[in-house]
């Protein structure tokens, strides 16, 4: 049982603080230019120098083999100052999945320029009626000559603006018997047939809906005819870091709110000295406290057999997704009419705070898998 | 003991219910229903509707060219309004500035003023808040000086709702810097038009121009725009802060939202099934349901004991803070509802003119951003911290 | 839409807060002693003087035709002073069955003396592995004879003890074809075959289990051989009637820990003066004010169409347990240690409604009752 | 970073386990079990065992007879205690007066009274709490005077656990009435068998009979049995507040009792089916499993600092809210969970040796008290009001 950093890990926190804080302030950067595809932000080609990108690959696909702590360190780094660097969804999601299923090829042609900072990827999971299960595709690969067709369609893809390649999830229809097949292709943009229209998310996120009307595709274009498990194993890797992002980002919300009421006076005092925004405020501590328990118990537990890998990291996206709504909310509240507005730091945590629930599953979709998988022991 | 309306009053629903069904423009109906923004030109419009029916001034009495409503009356037009997804009637006009009137104004100003806010021939805005006040309005420091047979007023206004269309503010000033806090205080009408005047918008989380900053820089201001005696403001401020607030638990709009969310969640399906069937969602639901019930019939205690003659004070802290809490609940649910397509902003179509040509998009495109807005609802007007201590002082005498 | 009280109701409320005022303390009374068979205290025969057992039965047999209000204002006013007397459980629930149900005969041997205050009766639905369920009755009835006999067992019958008579549930078997059908017995204590043992509920009120071995009976005793509407609609009465008498406690509940945090003084200043106590003080009465409101819901609803009457009745209880138990736990929160102990008159309410939630189904039952009857629009 | 505990820890969860199924007497497991009182005999006895085992003095250090565990064995002790339905140790010598000894006492009084406690030969219990004073302990007015070689004290100490077993009490005074609050208060030993001393039990709301009030009626108490300096008392009551208090969130209990809960609701039916399987219920159950997941991870972390050498301050007052309000809703769950049969109340067969024949009325007997015994967890030992107000000032700066 151990909690404490290594001293490379103080350091790659001590590192990534000093890089945060020398960004402009979230409130600063509302209109920031979208980057052409294939750009890379200057800030994106600093974490290739630092080995940031490498850093959560295993060591045999050319990362670092940081752990789930490192990466934990990381996201929680980006969550504190509300980096808008696509690192889960144009790094690590895709680059994961990449480092599960992809052969020798095609590691070296989309996996190593990722991880040196050359480009990002981007995954395409969600569809518009599958709520937040992962495994209910209905975007369909079919064999096509040596290669593919895929139809269907796709939304919500972050990052795909700036993505070299875009990783599908298509359901493979055909000649398997097995229906449950889902294969994992990786399109470039200005593949024919393929339909992309961008726009931001409440938080301010580039994301795209893609429709495939008869996309074709060699036959290295697929990374996996059957990636259901390492698509699981992935997600779990990116709730673990989004719980480690949302901490980050509760962290900051407090800190935020506590130097607020601290500063500002009212009726004579500092608000501070209000009994009930005392005790409001060690409330929101308890939920950071909390949601940061479970998100150490969501990084120590990737490498743990998937059924219980899969329940801890449930129960931690379900808990964070609770305590960053409250945690959001009452910062909002706590500054009163000024939380609300877009000039305020607090607002833009704010929307990453709630909206964080909205990504990879919200609150009730892993509560339904904690109920469903409750020992009634 | 009974909760049933009488027969008049519920002939009195169906004429509100026919009127909305053929005199609301549909273009209007539906912008709201989406929660689009309504341009100026919508409200106008809405309101010139309403005002030539009568209907425009509903707590107006018949003398001033109200409908000369009950309590009751008042409770089933808001009701009937936001289930129709009418416009809310912008209040700082008709609910606001012209009760101050009609109860400290003189009778010149009640003879120019109150014709013009019934026909819609001015906007008004409110300037009571100041930056870094808080819900202490007696704090605030905008002086008003005398200069013959003006005031030059400086200062700075914030949270300014609609400012932006305002040609008239109403405002609080500090007349006389030496008296104790809430002593020195006058109630002043500024046109928005005076030299020196100047907004500037604030853009609130969820990207919409709602609030403003007013800057008041030497603007010379008319003695004769003050309303009641000078140092006299603070009374007008306390009446209206309690006048008329059997509305303020938002029924209407936690009905329509209940509604909505139980639609929504009925038509999005989850694993095959409705989500409404979903058991964690559907207790979420099952729980606002037995809440609205009880604010209904709260609600309905107040009003009830507003016709009967009462003065509803503090019980209407209570009304607001339950109904923001639900208002603010079932804003949750609805963005949950909605899972992932909550994620997406598209504020051109919200706030422009802009259209989403995928129609679930644009049903879910307010979702979130209303979820954000209605952060508000425990803030303004003294925060739900405040009603509670107002509570606390003058029900429980603590 | 009136929420006020007619003149006759007036005078009830002030006639019964004066009659209250006068009882002693619960504090005082915890080792009350038990009444004999058939002894009605002198508190339940001021109540007959008063017309108070007459107050909630129709005029047709024999009442004074209180409605859902009247039988408010008074289970409102025993709740404030936590009265002992059995109004509920000892009239009320037995009295209106027999309303609904006995014949001429039935009633004048049964009722009218129950009404007079002559004696008391007792009903017993609960089965063990019933949980709140009415209609699951395992206790059987068969014919025999010109009668019946009966063979079963019955819990938490209270007031068993002081009764002239229980009303039992049990199912008819045997000759009819329909499994549903549900009896109404009358049985007299000392009846062969029945079997009583005496315990007192947590909130100190008398409660009996019973068995039922060869319970033989005459026709006579038989109130109804399809009782279900009529049971339901009985319930519904005692709801209501819980539910106001909840709204009673709760309201003392508040009174006595505004007044403590009034007197009491900590770190130098009253305890009213600390803003957290402040607004929790506001919480609990806000809660008791929502209640208020549900209890009236109730009340008036009792002459409404049963699933209409039903639906609103299962939201008043399943809200009003939830409020009770909030208030009960804050007041002791509020009075500190000094409210856990029975010399405090705080704790007596506290248990009263914690336990509320136990009678007649629990907020969970009744908000699975109302989650299964929710109108999707 | 790992949640995981050495392969030596592990053995040492087997040890204990091992020693708990072997040497636990069985009786008193039950007892326990179905949450029934324990005799002192029981108590005593159950002592004795892990004193000859050398694990009573579970934080003691090995030089005062102590086994010297690390906080991590303190920490699967207690846990596999709970889990065993062993009794608690009374803590009032062991844990509490003992640290402050070996901290504060003369070389005399710890030769004198921790074997003593190690041997089960005194009985101890605390005298701070006063009538009226609630969670202020420095507004203390129970006064010792001096008289030659003793104290004569006066006062009325409350909320005295398990007073009437004890024949030992460690108390606090004032020494010095002209002192500043805090200053002026002297620690003091009290024998029981004093003329002047008595006992009155407060029965609590559960019918228990578990907390006394002490009255003092010139009381001599020689001054060798005062603790560290005159007017130092104040220093010794705040380190033990602050002292070993990684066990305060009751983690191994919540535990049991979330255990205890799932096999009830897994047993009682709702509908021909296990009422865990009722969403509602079901619900709040896994609600609770949350909770106690991110618990029992704050807990080691917090233990995890203290075996690494850091002192644990303000973080356990977290602990102290999290777990008491983790605990108050699974009693509260149990309860709920036993439907009516958590109505009757058996005072004879859960404070006395009367037995219950029907063995599910035995098993669900204790859960209605034991959910009302649990509402002081909130409040003893510094309300969680109070703990707020620590975390808000020294964590917070506030």
């Amino acid at each position: 049982m151990d909690f404490s950093y290594s001293d490379e890990q103080r350091m790659l926190a001590e590192t990534l603080e000093r890089l945060v804080a020398d960004q402009p302030a979230p409130e600063r950067r509302a209109s920031q230019p979208d980057l052409a595809a294939g750009q890379c932000s200057p800030l994106w080609h600093t974490f290739a120098e630092l080995g940031l990108l490498h850093m959560p690959f295993d060591e045999s696909v050319g990362g670092l083999g940081g752990d789930g702590t490192d990466l934990m360190i990381t996201m929680q780094a980006l969550g504190h100052g509300l980096v808008p660097e696509p690192y889960l969804a144009g790094l690590l999601l895709p680059g994961d999945l990449l480092a599960r299923l992809a052969d020798a090829d095609q590691r070296a042609r989309w996996l190593t320029p990722l991880l040196e900072g050359e480009h990002q990827l981007a995954l395409a999971w969600q569809e518009s009626s599958a709520r937040y299960d992962i495994h209910a595709i209905a975007t369909s690969a079919q064999r096509h000559g040596n290669g593919w067709r895929l139809d269907g369609s796709k939304q919500l893809v972050m990052g795909a603006d700036a993505a070299a390649a875009i990783l599908v999830t298509a359901r493979i229809a055909g000649e398997h018997p097995d229906a449950d097949r889902l294969g994992i292709f990786l399109i470039p943009p200005g593949t024919p047939g393929l339909t992309r229209s961008d726009y931001r998310t409440m938080d301010g996120q580039p994301a795209s809906d893609l429709i495939l009307e008869s996309v074709t595709l060699d036959g290295q274009a697929c990374l996996s005819e059957n990636a259901a498990a390492a698509l699981d194993a992935t997600f779990a890797v990116g709730i673990a870091a989004l719980c480690a992002q949302a901490v980050g980002a509760m962290q900051s919300s407090c800190e935020q709110t506590l130097a607020f009421l601290k500063e500002r006076r009212q009726f004579g005092t500092p608000l501070s000295t209000f009994q009930t925004l005392q005790h409001r405020m060690v409330d929101m501590h308890l939920h950071l406290e909390q949601a940061r328990s479970m998100a150490i118990l969501a990084a120590t537990s990737l490498d743990r057999p998937a059924p219980e890998r899969d329940y801890r990291i449930a129960a931690a996206k379900a808990y964070c997704g609770e305590a960053a709504r409250f945690v959001a909310e009452q910062a909002i509240q706590l500054h009163g009419a000024m939380g609300m507005t877009e000039e305020c730091l607090v607002s833009h945590y704010a929307k990453h705070l709630v909206m964080f629930d909205h990504y990879l599953g919200d609150s009730d979709y892993h509560l339904e898998y904690v109920s469903e998988h409750l020992s009634a022991a | 003991m009974n909760l049933t309306f009488t027969a008049e009053e519920q002939a009195f629903r169906q004429e509100v219910r026919h009127f909305l069904e053929t005199s609301l423009p549909a273009a209007i109906r539906e912008r709201v229903r989406l929660g689009r923004r309504l341009t100026t030109d919508d409200h106008i419009h809405w309101q010139n509707l309403l005002g030539e029916h009568g209907w425009l001034g509903a707590n107006w009495p018949a003398a001033h060219g109200g409908p000369g409503w009950s309590p009751v009356q008042r409770h089933i037009f808001d009701e009937e309004c936001a289930a129709a997804h009418a416009p809310t009637v912008v209040p700082f006009g008709v609910n606001m500035v012209a009760p101050v009137l009609m109860k400290f104004g003189s009778e010149t100003q009640q003879r120019h003023y109150l014709p013009r806010i019934l026909d819609n021939r001015d906007w008004w805005c409110q300037g009571y808040s100041e930056p870094g006040a808080g819900s202490d309005l007696a704090s605030l420091r905008t002086r008003a000086e005398r200069d013959g047979d003006y005031y030059v007023v400086n200062g700075q206004k914030t949270w300014t709702t609609l400012g932006q269309h305002a040609n008239m503010m109403f405002c609080l000033v500090r007349t006389d810097p030496n008296a104790k806090k809430q002593a020195g205080i006058s109630f002043l009408l500024i046109d928005m038009a005076t030299p020196g005047v100047s907004v500037r918008p604030l853009i609130t989380l969820d990207g919409a121009h709602e609030v403003n900053e007013v800057f008041l820089e030497d603007v010379r201001v008319p003695v004769a725009n003050r309303v009641g005696a000078e140092g006299e403001g603070w009374t007008c401020a306390k009446f209206l802060l309690t006048h008329e607030r059997t509305g303020i638990a938002g029924l209407g709009h936690a009905k329509q939202a209940l509604h909505h969310l139980k639609a929504l969640a009925s038509r999005l399906q989850h694993r095959g099934k409705p989500l409404l069937e979903q058991p964690i969602f559907r207790q979420r639901v099952v729980k606002a349901e037995l809440e609205l019930m009880a604010l209904e019939v709260t609600n309905l205690r107040v009003i009830a004991a507003a016709r009967d003659g009462g003065v509803p004070g503090a019980e209407s802290s209570l009304l607001k803070v339950r109904g923001s809490e639900l208002r603010q609940e079932l804003s949750d649910l609805t963005r949950r509802a909605l899972g992932p397509a909550a994620l997406p902003f598209f504020p051109d179509f919200l706030y422009g003119d802009a259209e989403l040509a995928d129609v679930e998009m644009a049903e879910a495109a307010a979702a979130s951003p209303q979820y954000f807005n209605r952060r508000k609802l425990s803030i303004y007007g003294g925060s739900n911290e405040i009603q509670k201590s107002i509570v606390a002082k003058t029900i429980l005498g603590m």
